[in-house]
């Protein structure tokens, strides 16, 4: 079976700022693909690439064993590929239901826009993520970063076709929220999409992941199938080995 | 299987009690339509002619020229741009049609035509110029604000030798095309002209676009954040051409419907207009940075300009302070507009 | 004649094209695209072509930017400056200082009290407000008792001294109305608002053809009893001529304060001629009205009345 | 000892939307007092009041036994509480050393501006938090999303006098970085401020808490000394008690 | 104790090797100042008295006087906000001065002061009502605009019954106020307008403030995001408001400059100009959303204008195609100024 999404060597320069360089890794249908690294360390870089907004400088790029180079993210839109941005975006002085379907605008047969629709399957598609919003036609910008969260990743599920990506989709969640998140992402894999998932928390990341890509300064630290790696020795990884131990035993430290 | 335990519940203990009141004033352009009701009532009293069916004839004719460009600007700049160069587009537009039909002796029809290609031309290329530079709107349109006005002038003394192009009312289908453009219709005994119906017809147009359609959304989008808009795939450079070349095809029409009318067409007219219309968007209620307005909410701030400005005709204001009463009319409307939209505000959330 | 020394469409602007070596800069106060100053602009390149005198016109509304227009030509050392002088207070310097430098100046227009004191060498034209004053004793000679003066630029000079010269002139009561020339609707709008508001103006006064048109069908519009003067002529308002709607027509003949002024300069520097003995040399007011519009309509086609 | 804020029964409204009711709390020197609560629950609301940002509607509000309303976020400086908010609070398009200090300029004796100072401090304190930038004249718009949380925990730490206020400074950093607020945290309250956080994660909230707030949908769920509950209580609590358990449950279902 | 074991290195292996002339457009005028150059150069070869000394004086006086303002108003466009009524309060100070001197028969000195006090109360007004209602700048500097044109014109009529004040040579205190304000200089034989000076002085300390005191750091934090720099302590009202008068201030500095220079002032004056100075300012850097920009570029971007003005005078091209000229030539040095940034903003992250 040829991988939803592969990439080999790939590399991305922002003028003299090299974000990526060198990084490999395979998106397989029905697996979520983690993805843990520092603050800065190309993560996002790398997704806006997978996701049309950036285009690689280097290596390449496969979507079902097909050579690509989107042209924009309706381009990979198009090639079944749904995104939630860490900056969300959301376009904060639209409403709610109108931000859930931008792009993707539901219409009636004489070509307007169905407003009933559009408001009650956003409606629908939130509350079944456990938010449970006033008025579906309020400005996202009123909404609390958590609900704001929502509603991106909500849009993203409901439109999401083969390949789900998500840029730390649980960091402004809730536990309630952020534990409903990660059963989407669960319930996706077992729906046969790919799923990328960037967070920088081990807790979340170790339940519903099978591959983990570690990323340091723009590189690959390692790439770990879950069967080589416990969430000790992931955690550790994560915050660059020995350091954590350090600050660990400080922070206990200091407690006492 | 459903997770949540609590369905939405109809009552939200979240919310204080909405007043009567603040339920009213939910939609955008109500505070736009009080200034005009302000303005309205205030003319009415002062004067006598205001109220009058000639009265109304007057200033409706005024704001609807006005209108169907503030509309147009609405649009674009809900959709985040500005377009200077809107003002001499009427003026240029005018200018071929005449052009061609009083020196090539083409028919009115087919030199409308070619104005409306050439204005269609002139609003894609300046959607193009923006987005291919990543320049400013406001930069851009500038540049073709210029340019568009020493065209207007230099061709026209070029080939008229004068600063005015005259003459229409004996061209080839004068006659029909002033019909569509430049007839007048009659209610109680007084004539209105027709723009005042392009104008009602314009308005209803686009705020069925922005409100009812997909390219309206995208507006809202693009203007409101384009790099977002983007990224959920909706086409940002296409759209934001669009919307040039709806504001060049409003030009277009104006400046037909001022050549067929006037039969006569100022090489320097529609020069400075750009911000009038500008401001009547903002007055009704657009906002400068994009994202936020409406069209309905446009043609109300063209109505309030209009009938401000014949309005202290009527009053008969010396003329020497007209400017001041103008700017004291608008900044008052525009904060009663403004202490409504606040409210409004408050209860959309 | 001597003409065709010079054949380009555009006029003797290009001062390298013209066969002589005199250079004369035409600076007035006139805005551009205003139809008054449009045909000064062709009577002084006319005068060009056929003199073979390089002219550039140049026009600027704000005195200060009129000034640096002077100051312009005098370092490009022009062989003669033409100037209208709207604000003479403010050109002073800069004119005093084209004379110091030794720059044959004539003065066109308006400013003629200061011209001679300016140091320049003659005045050709006629000052705006006397032009207004006979367009106010015609109006008033035809019967009329209350006047409208419209205004289509605020604070334009040129314009005002019309009306002030206007209200002298027709000693009975004129108000005036301020228009934006740039929006004919609107211009037509706030006349037939004032009529419909004032049944007793029976005369407007308009400074520019484009505002008679529009006075006139505001005239239709408002039914009131009024009729329209109007300064300078266009195809349309030649026809309203004929057909009545329009009374007369002010003709300033002021492709003459653009021809004569360049003639006047390029005889200077042949021969040392000079006209006027320091008097105003006038150009106008003459005026275009049912009688004679026939034999003018054609000039006003070509941008020469 | 008079407590450093002490809040009773405040209250806040936006327009028609109660964002905040009855809610009270003490914040005394040498302890950390955590809110946590869902998404909308109220938490940032309620530290924007802290903060100045908003004013109450209802109830008393003291600082340091006084009685109080702050006109302006200048005047809680004034008082000395520093904040760090959700939104990070950065001018994007201004260098990283003048965001740093923006609105505590340091000046040289003639009053101008002391940028080799600001500079170097700037370095200083973001190299401490484990975050070494390439250049500190770099537009902060520039930065990851942790780096410019970085930035905006380092300035308050510095600035910070007497209360450090810190909203979700967690949510989007790598496990390093988060251990080091942590840290620095930790060595504020011991310094003797007392410190308000908010966070989402009780991994990161129980080690170093000593009050805990919860808030749900604007109103006080609970108060509880650290003595009085547990981390598994805590974290049920969280998530609205018994639901949570549910979701676990069906998390780990669907896993198998 | 540190925690961190990596102190920055000398070289980040992540920065790919700068390249020598990226490192040479770190500065944000760079881009300006090479349109300056081009313009320069083209009128230089087109034309023979364009780089004489006599030329230069000409083509600096001119750029001086839109200068003083577009750097005022750039800093105020860096502080996120725009003035419209800048061109008129020109006028207005002017008329003041002229008004109280001429008629009141005030020395010049007391009349200047006046007016200044005149000026800084407006200034104030404008950023008061701004701050107060929450209204965008665009729309309420447009009500004093209109309202300022207004008095402009009903003022003076009202006083002189004409539309302009002279007379100001046989006021006491002319000649010394006219020293500081309206004399010239000498440089190889060829006088210089003291206006230049006024220039460089005003565009040097306004650039000390920006770049080097904490008030310049307000500037671009207010600009940037108000609501965050508020949020960190940065008095916001206090500093719009000292923005707003600076720009009139500057308004009466060119004002004073005028009148003593003119000895006479027109009610229309300064109309319009408003948007050259934006354009200066957006020329020269400066965003018109706010938040970025640069006291000098704006200086460079009045040069750029000064020189087209006069530039194409001495080509002694048709004036009639002069908007047109202009209209390209902007965008021309627009376009340089953005290729070149882009770049510089490339090597700056
Ligand atoms: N548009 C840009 N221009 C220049 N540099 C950029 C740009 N976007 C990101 N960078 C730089 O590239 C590096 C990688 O950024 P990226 O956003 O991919 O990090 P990240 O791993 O997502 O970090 P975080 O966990 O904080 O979100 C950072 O150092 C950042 O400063
Ligand atoms: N300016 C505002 N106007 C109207 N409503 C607001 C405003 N700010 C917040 N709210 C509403 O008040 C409620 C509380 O918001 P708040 O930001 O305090 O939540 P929070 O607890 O910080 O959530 P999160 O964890 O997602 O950040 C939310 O429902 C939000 O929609
Ligand atoms: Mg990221
Ligand atoms: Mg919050």
């Amino acid at each position: 079976m040829t991988p939803l999404i592969e990439v080999e060597n790939i590399g991305k320069t922002y003028g003299s700022v090299i974000a990526l360089s060198d990084v490999s890794t395979v998106v397989n249908a029905g697996e979520v693909t983690c993805v843990l690294g520092d603050n800065g360390a190309g993560k996002s870089t790398l997704i806006k690439v997978l996701a049309g907004v950036h285009q690689h400088d280097r290596g390449s790029f496969r979507v079902e064993g097909e050579e690509i180079r989107f042209s924009s993210p309706r381009d990979a839109l198009d090639h079944g590929i749904a995104t939630v941005y860490q900056d969300l975006a959301v376009v904060p002085l639209m409403s709610v239901w109108r931000n859930f379907f931008l792009g993707s605008e539901p219409t009636t047969k004489f070509g307007f826009l169905d407003r009933r629709k559009g408001r009650e399957i956003t409606r629908k598609a939130l509350s079944d993520m456990g938010i449970d919003l006033r008025d579906v036609e309020q400005p996202v910008g009123t909404l609390s970063g958590g609900e704001r969260q929502c509603v991106a990743i909500a849009r993203a599920v409901h439109f999401g076709a083969k390949v789900l990506i998500l840029d730390e989709p649980t960091a402004a969640l809730g536990v309630k929220q952020a534990g409903v998140v990660l059963k989407y992402v669960a319930q996706a894999r077992d729906r046969g999409l790919g799923v990328v998932l960037i967070t920088h928390n081990p807790h979340h990341a170790y339940p519903v992941a099978d591959r983990f890509l570690l990323l340091k300064r723009g590189r690959a630290l390692g790439s770990y199938e879950k069967s080589e790696i416990g969430i000790g020795e992931l955690t550790k990884q994560m915050a660059g080995g020995a350091e954590l131990e350090a600050l660990e035993h400080e922070l206990r430290g200091v407690q006492a | 299987m459903t997770v949540t335990a609590t369905a939405p519940p109809a009552a939200d203990e979240r919310l204080g009690k909405p007043r009567a009141l603040d339920q009213l004033v939910k939609r955008p352009e109500i505070g736009a339509m009080l200034g005009a009701l302000l303005v309205f009532l205030f003319f009415s009293v002062v004067t006598e002619q205001f109220l009058s069916v000639g009265g109304a004839a007057t200033w409706l004719d005024d704001a609807s020229m006005l209108g169907i460009m503030a509309v147009a600007v609405a649009l674009l700049m809900i959709g985040g741009e500005f377009d200077l160069s809107a003002g001499v587009m009427t003026a240029s537009t005018a200018l071929v049609t005449a052009l061609l039909a009083t020196r090539l002796g083409l028919n009115v029809w087919l030199s409308l035509l070619v104005s409306l290609a050439f204005a269609l031309a002139v609003g894609a290329l300046n959607g193009w110029l923006v987005m291919r530079t990543g320049l400013p709107s406001f930069i851009v349109t500038l540049g073709s604000f210029l340019a568009l006005q020493g065209l207007n002038l230099g061709v026209t003394r070029l080939v008229t030798g004068s600063v005015q192009v005259s003459g229409m009312r004996e061209t080839a289908g004068y006659e029909s095309a002033g019909f569509l453009f430049a007839s007048t219709f009659q209610i109680g005994g007084t004539s209105f002209f027709v723009s005042i119906i392009w104008w009602v017809l314009f308005t209803v147009v686009a705020s069925v676009v922005l409100l009812r359609t997909r390219f309206g959304n995208w507006i809202f989008a693009v203007g409101g954040a384009a790099q977002n808009a983007r990224s959920v795939g909706v086409p940002v450079v296409r759209s934001k051409i669009l919307l040039f070349m709806t504001t060049a095809f409003a030009a277009w029409l104006v400046g037909s419907i001022n050549i067929l009318r006037y039969a006569s067409v100022q090489a320097n007219q529609g020069i400075g207009e750009e911000f009038k219309y500008i401001i009547a968007a903002v007055i009704g209620g657009c906002l400068l940075t994009g994202g936020f307005g409406s069209a309905v909410g446009a043609a109300i701030g063209a109505l309030i300009f209009g009938m401000a400005r014949q309005g202290i005709v009527y009053a008969g204001w010396n003329s020497d302070w007209f400017q001041l009463f103008l700017g004291v009319m608008l900044l008052a409307a525009v904060l009663v507009n403004n202490v409504l939209r606040r409210r409004a505000e408050r209860v959309r959330r | 004649g001597p003409t065709g020394t010079n054949t380009q469409n555009t006029g003797g602007n290009n001062s390298s094209q013209a066969s002589g070596d005199l250079k004369v800069s035409v600076i007035t106060h006139g805005t551009a695209g205003d139809a008054f100053w449009s045909v000064v602009k062709v009577g002084a390149e006319d005068a060009g072509k056929q003199l073979g005198v390089g002219v550039t016109y140049n026009s600027d509304g704000d005195p200060g930017a009129q000034a640096k227009l002077i100051d312009n030509a005098v370092s490009q050392k022009v062989g003669g400056i033409v100037v209208s002088m709207a604000n003479p207070d403010a050109l002073k310097t800069s004119v005093e200082n084209a004379v110091k430098a030794g720059i044959p100046v004539i003065t066109i227009n308006s400013g003629s009290a200061k011209s001679a004191e300016f140091g320049a060498m003659a005045h050709v034209g006629q000052e705006e407000t006397i032009a207004g004053e006979e367009a106010g004793e015609k109006l008033k000679a035809a019967g009329k008792t209350k006047l409208l003066c419209v205004i289509h630029e605020a604070g334009n000079s040129g314009l005002n001294q019309r009306c002030d010269g206007a209200r002298s002139g027709f000693g009975g009561a004129v108000e005036n109305l301020q228009v934006d020339i740039s929006n004919p609707t609107d211009i037509e709008a706030r006349i037939r608002a004032k009529l419909q508001s004032d049944a007793s103006v029976d005369g407007v006064l308009a400074l520019n053809p484009q505002v008679a048109v529009n006075a006139a069908s505001a005239i239709k519009g408002a039914s009131s009893k009024a009729q329209v003067a109007t300064f300078d002529l266009n195809a349309d308002v030649v026809s309203a001529i004929k057909a009545g709607e329009v009374l007369f027509a002010v003709d300033q003949q002021q492709y003459q304060q653009g021809y004569l002024p360049v003639v006047m300069l390029k005889l200077f520097k042949d021969n040392a001629n000079t006209l006027g003995g320091g008097k105003p040399v006038l150009t106008g007011p003459g005026f275009v009205d049912k009688t004679n519009v026939d034999k003018v309509a054609e000039y006003a086609k070509n941008g020469k009345r």
